[in-house]
């Protein structure tokens, strides 16, 4: 087996030093009856093997770059420098572990420290951690915080929170017995979340874009929430629209989540992706994750390590913030990356990009009969209001080769209201071509 | 060569990517269009290029030499795995495309949950877990829901783990709203088996157990221990990170296991690339399996399908899931990458695998037991452990010898765990050294315990010296921490 | 632009420090009107649309991994295994130049010295230099060799030489006077060669497993030519088949070249590929090409060196052995870790798995009507005569997506009686169904 | 840490590749089938994965540092580069696949031969040539088939060539059957125009001048140079390894020339990758454009063909070509990298870098000329040429100031190139570095030239020492060669 370097000469050396008469004298702990149990499973193959038979998955699907592509609802489409790519697999970063020893991972260490820098200032935020596992599950970690720096036991979820966010919430809170009170679908940013807050409320958890695509000023809830004693929490699923909006530590949040994938990361059907998770500077010992800290070396040398350890698991065991340990290390590096080539400048510009392609797509399609536009404001996302059920016209469009964007139905299934909803994103990836064949298949599935 | 930081070698207006210029016509983000800077530079392809790769070379890994530390399972990481994984059809798929544009990677995940299920024995399996940390929450979050639904959720609020358990268990069992009780060792490095039977009741929801354990060894009471759980109305728990000891060779769910995760980023060698990302499948049996999380891959008429709400799982009769781990459907990623290697081995090759693991140990051990101080007799799993008797009075600590083997050009072990042993050295080789690095590594330490016990203690203390830095001052960066660079202040901007 | 570190500002002030008022101050020695140029040429562009033109070009062409592949005849398709391509973009291998400065190259220079020793062992030879540009250019630098080691001016090719190295061969011997033989094509090996060796053959040149798959002895041609004091120089396109026959070395030859392009390269529409020149230790100072030797630093440790560059262009000038500079570096680093993957044993399996892919196809194509097979003997390539013209049979069976091989009037479009000649090569990577897709197409092609 | 030969670490058992077991039915070998051992061990994926990796770890390269070596052009090479030479549609393609089959490599082949055509203001562009030398040759090889055309190729048998030339010009003229004479220098690193014009005479087949020439300086007097060389009857060959000073700026077509190889490697960023593969298509005036080797690309109702042949050349009218220079069709990978850098770059970029290397040349001249020697007056082009006057009684040679540069983390220079100059010490800093780089690059060499000034000599011999190795032994290496690892002897292996 080609991984495996002994040939059988090795292994009776070994044994022999070891003193064992065979391999199995060494698993004599396990019962009898369980050892060298039956596998209904195949030998051995070779890379060509293996590699054709995956191969032969892979074709089964309809990669995004194939054709005209509109799905968004946190994951998107973007393009991606090959440096990226690259770089992330070079030894030295992908098979390097948790930089526990940090005199020999000061490379991992200092794109952490980096990666940190870059999520706080895009946040508009005092500090971040070095990731979670993804946006979702920074969102429930993000209430418990609020919990434990309140402890107060209600959650407040917006109606414009991505519905699989706001399960993830859920999930996390009841285990403890937190009170979750969800906000119904809100289309169009209307919601009076604000009157919803209370003295007992730990946080209000708020998204912008919203899943539908609307813009949100979270700078009301934000005095709302701060004037109860309560935190506000903002979640952004698209970091690309950081770029062309108001951060939300400027319009008063305490903690924002975010998912990182849009910048480095390819979609992966759904992971691993990167939690992005800032705060303020007085909440970092409730924060949970891993953080990287600036210090010296015994020659008084700038170096890097990782910190405030007291918080977590490893140390602290049931006195910890989280129980997370392996965080999103390497996608948190082609964040880093693509985010150290663009620079603000580019950032910028990649998110008018974005936003154009966007309000294109919004004006070919709202001319077409039996499509309303729901928003008013968005940034590369918006809702349509179709006059068909949403989940058809996808499938329809999909034989057709467009992948249209997510039906209503698949993230609210519970609401009939939700039916002929159709959530569009365009992003930089998409062309004039594409815009045009989106809306000749839309209006024709709509006929 | 120093390197700088990224923020203090670029300008705001620099970029790497050439974007078409936007037309500026359009602005409908209602009223809250940025007007401020952000305050970060970008570099240039070329200075990036370099930036990131003199930074790679400040690091160690295991395409360097060994990297033996205890738990976590370093192994070879196979190319041929990176590459399916950037397959199209894989990378560049969305998780909410429509299902008829994703049946490969299903068809993938399901393919996947088979051999997991295979290998352990185990009736179900949940693919969501984002790691191993997030695994445990999953089963733990899957006997909360058994419990539930026996309505003994109230009633049963205490889950007991080993002394030496992995930080996660306890912190994973607070997480669900448990509390956490300590079960006592046997002296042999095992759990006392007694002490446990004490403990049990009816107040108590489960144990949580790694097999084989943290010191290296397979509990030998293992179905005592679940029988007893079982009898008394818990749960079994058992913590998968040491599975690469037995993997192809014994399965769990023949010891009386109700869940465990599996961290494809250990037993199945998806990178760990510097922390992350990882996965961590849990199995569940027959009992727990109605509780497993959404989304779940179900297959009708050849036909696969994504089961991921609550409402839809209400219509398909599985309403009892615990509910959502994370958005979408887990670390696909990792899923492509481990199952290229699980069929690149196949069960032969697994068990293999597990075998030159443990004999690897074993070996290291027998070579190492000279100078050093082995813990617990007789052979070990796939890690040895050792404590700090050999360095007795010698001055030299378990931290000095572990960073005096950076200068000899290896990664440390694992060090300080688990708790149970004082000065605890937990070495795992993994299948994937050869005998001449193993010889050479075990050279190398059996040279520093000698030199150590010379009293060489002054070099031991000094160490590392051969690394891109000295030991680094991790009390100063907790008492103020420093987390994000920030811009030099105007008064040194304006010298 | 973003490969351009420099921004407008950087550019002034290094003009300042200059004293140039302007860029064009620095390119004054250009005659006026030729500086700054108009070119017929677009702007730059962005990564995502050169990408997408390029890809856009690369999916009209079929590559051989679409479906059933049997083309040969000098480049061969091989699996090659991940790790290969992964380690050959590390950076410190992709971007370093010609190991000029040894210590800080040593890392080339190894590998070089492993390549080295690899192909000397492959070939049966004593020393073999760090490449040249591929097989047919080393045929041409062998022949100019021997014209140096014997002084004499005559050099015969084998009518089993692939014609393109006979051509290249041809173009260079002739630009210096020397004459060139060429024997007729022959198809099953049975030229009588020896007769037309004298006391002024320099060397005769001959190809094993030659260009219709014929394996051939090469022991009494070399008998023959050492009688007469020439030299042998053996070819060998696919050096796969030296892990199942006998070397050249084994059986006299004195020069030995290949096309290493089998182990480790890609297909590549032809290039870059990796020449192999493998000689006798006597001969080493009349060699082409770099030569990579080993000695000591001065702590005595050991180390690898470029040498007898006394030899090479830029020392020895107009006296020089060859003009070559640059040679296939990047190549061969891919060969030898294809080549230290195998190791022997692996060598021994891939050529007879090769060898029984080839048969299989053989005995599955001869049973169809029309087909006749040539060959006595083979290794994984053989020649086949159809009953119709094979250009055609090849281009329809292309349209059915089978690439079914080289038609001989490609090769040979001088000799009439080639036009019906198919050379079919197999490899590992075909599987039974190929071979049952190949010969059910080609049944009804000539049907 | 030292990394042994992989010959000293695998066995011949061994092997990191699984195949499948040959049946063994099969025997056609014409019973040549080897019977001996060829002595190569396999090693594991893992043991060769380190192997190669360790040893990458022993060399410097562009993306660590500065790479300024004179006439070599290291500059960045992207990886969209890489990604699009891997696309399978390119790389998995077979050269003699039906040219159906290649249309997209093909138009590939044409539209960098356009771009290199209008790029250098030339009618025709030989695409074959492996290498710079290959190119030099196939230029050569076309003023040869031009002159037998004229039936003056038994006359016209001298090539002159300046003394500053690259070996490979000699190199190649000989090899076309020529003989070389020198053009002595005007003393300004120019060619001296009357020296030129003596020389010439009804035997001179051509020139061969590099222009930006080795010393960096553009020859003032090029048009007057190709006008004496046509009046006379010969060829102008201008070797193009400096065509990045000049490119998207200057049109060599423009200024008489009549045949320039162009390295992709150099001018178009193909990857170095430790010393080829190069690339070197050659662009032809009028007068050699229908020598032009074989094959070559053809269009005709928008499909394109290859014309491969003598036999299919003479029936296109067009079979004066010079022959083949190889197999098949030149180096593919490299056309798919240079277009797409040329792409990414159009002609805006193209003329920013080659005004940014130059600017970068002469700012390091500007820099470094308080400490050291320019050779001569005036702006350079993209390269900056010092001699060896500021060492000067130190005691400390051009080379050790060179090996002493590794120390400091660059790679050094070009030296001892060209021949004019005394201990010649030529910069190539081209267009990929940043001003901050090119300061700390300047402030080393400042650094070392005045330590070598004040008599640092010894430090100087000794250098370098933060390097793999120390100085090696080349005068060993070239009396005894070693060129290959051999078996240890017996009498070893006994012990």
């Amino acid at each position: 087996m080609r991984y495996l370097p002994h040939n059988n000469a090795d292994r009776q050396a070994m044994l022999k030093t070891i003193g064992a008469v065979d391999i199995d004298a060494l698993f004599a702990d396990v019962p009898a009856d369980a050892l060298n149990a039956d596998f209904d499973l195949p030998n051995h193959q070779g890379e060509m093997e293996v590699e054709r038979a995956l191969g032969r998955l892979a074709v089964k699907n309809r990669a995004a770059s194939q054709g005209p592509f509109f799905i968004g609802a946190g994951a998107y489409k973007h393009h991606i420098p090959a440096t990226v790519d690259h770089v992330i697999q070079r030894s030295e970063f992908l098979t390097a572990y948790t930089p526990y020893q940090p005199e020999i991972a000061q490379g991992t260490l200092q794109y952490l420290f980096e990666f940190q820098t870059q999520v706080a200032a895009l946040m508009g935020m005092e500090v971040a951690n070095a990731s979670m596992y993804d946006g979702s599950t920074g969102c429930g970690e993000a209430a418990l915080m609020a919990r434990r720096i309140t402890k107060r036991g209600k959650v407040l979820l917006s109606g414009g929170l991505h519905p699989h966010y706001g399960a993830v919430t859920r999930t996390n809170l009841e285990l403890v017995g937190a009170q979750v009170v969800q906000s119904p679908m809100d289309l169009d940013a209307s919601e009076d979340i604000v009157s919803q807050i209370d003295d007992d409320t730990a946080c209000v958890i708020v998204q912008t874009p919203d899943v539908f695509g609307n813009v949100r000023d979270l700078t009301p809830i934000a005095e709302a929430a701060h004037a109860h004693g309560a935190l506000l929490v903002a979640v952004v699923t698209e970091v690309v629209s950081l770029g062309a909006l108001k951060s939300p530590g400027e319009m008063g949040a305490d903690i924002v989540v975010g998912e990182g994938q849009s910048l480095g990361n390819g979609l992966n059907f759904g992971g691993p992706y990167v939690g992005l998770f800032a705060t303020r500077q007085k909440y970092i010992r409730q924060m949970p994750g891993r953080l990287c800290g600036e210090t010296t070396d015994a020659e008084g040398k700038r170096g890097f390590v990782l910190t405030l350890s007291t918080r977590e698991q490893h140390i602290r065991r049931d006195k910890a913030t989280s129980n997370i340990c392996t965080n999103s290390g390497l996608c948190t590096l082609a964040f880093t990356i693509h985010m150290t080539l663009l620079g603000e400048a580019g950032l910028r510009k990649l998110a008018m990009l974005n936003h154009e392609a966007a309000c294109k797509t919004a004006d070919a399609l709202a001319k077409i009969d039996g499509v309303e536009l729901l928003n008013k404001s968005y940034f590369n996302e918006f809702t349509l209001r179709l006059s068909k059920d949403a989940s058809e016209v996808v499938e329809k469009l999909a034989e057709d080769g467009v992948l249209a964007g997510v039906p209503g139905a698949r993230l609210l299934p519970h609401r009939k209201d939700a039916r002929n909803l159709l959530i569009v994103a365009a992003t930089e990836c998409v062309s004039d071509e594409d815009i045009e064949a989106f809306s000749s298949k839309l209006a024709e599935a709509l006929s | 060569i120093e390197e700088a930081l990224s923020f203090e070698v670029g300008d705001l207006s620099g970029s790497g990517v050439d974007l078409q210029e936007p037309s500026g016509e359009y602005d409908r983000l209602g009223g809250l269009k940025r007007n401020n800077m952000i305050g970060l530079p970008g570099l240039s392809e070329p200075e990036a290029m370099r930036h990131f790769v003199r930074l790679s070379q400040k690091n160690y890994a295991i395409d360097m030499g060994p990297f033996p530390l205890g738990s976590c399972t370093m192994k070879h990481n196979p190319r041929l795995n990176e590459k399916v994984a950037r397959l199209p059809g894989f990378a560049d798929l969305h998780p909410l495309a429509p299902e008829s544009a994703a049946q490969g990677a299903l068809e993938l995940i399901d393919t996947l949950a088979f051999w997991l299920k295979e290998l352990t024995g185990m009736p179900a399996v949940a693919m969501s877990p984002k790691a191993g940390a997030h695994g445990e929450l999953c089963g733990m979050m899957a006997i909360k829901a058994a419990l539930e639904a026996r309505g003994e959720a109230g009633k049963r609020v205490r889950v007991l783990a080993p002394e030496s358990a992995h930080g996660t268990n306890p912190a994973t069992a607070v997480l669900c709203g448990f509390k956490v009780e300590s079960i006592p060792g046997d002296g042999t490095g095992r759990v006392d088996l007694e002490a446990l039977k004490e403990k049990l009741g009816d107040d108590v929801a489960g144990i949580m157990v790694t097999n084989p354990n943290t010191c290296g060894l397979f509990e030998r009471d293992i179905r005592a221990i679940a029988d007893a759980v079982h009898e008394a109305g818990g749960y079994f728990y058992c913590d998968g990170a040491n599975f690469n000891a037995i993997a192809g060779k014994v399965k769990p769910g023949d010891l009386g296991v109700d869940a465990m995760h599996i961290n494809l980023h250990k037993t199945f060698s998806t990178p760990h690339g510097g922390g992350g990302p990882g996965a961590g499948p849990t199995v569940l049996s027959e009992a727990l399996a109605p509780f497993a999380p959404l989304p779940y891959v179900s297959l009708e008429d050849g036909k696969y399908g994504l089961v991921e709400t609550l409402h839809h799982a209400e219509a398909e009769d599985s309403g009892e899931t615990l509910g959502r781990l994370t958005a979408f459907h887990g670390q696909m990623g990792m899923f492509t990458r481990a199952l290229s290697y699980m069929m690149s081995h196949g069960k032969d090759g697994l068990k293999q695998a597990s075998e030159d693991a443990v004999l690897n140990a074993n070996y290291v051990l027998a070579r190492l037991k000279s100078e050093m101080t082995p813990s617990f007799d007789g052979p070990c799993m796939h890690e040895a452990l050792f404590d700090d008797r050999f360095l007795k009075d010698t001055g030299v600590e378990t931290i000095d010898f572990a960073k005096a083997m950076i200068d000899e050009g290896y990664h440390p072990m694992t060090m300080y765990f688990p708790l149970v042993v004082h000065g605890a050295m937990l070495v795992e080789p993994t299948e994937s050294e050869s005998k001449r690095e193993l010889d050479l590594f075990c050279d190398a330490l059996l040279s520093l315990a000698k030199r150590a016990k010379a009293g060489e203690t002054e070099s031991f203390k000094a160490a590392p010296v051969y690394a891109p830095r000295r030991r680094l001052d991790e009390t100063a960066a907790a008492r103020h921490p420093v987390l994000r660079w920030s811009p030099p202040q105007k008064a040194e901007a304006a010298e």
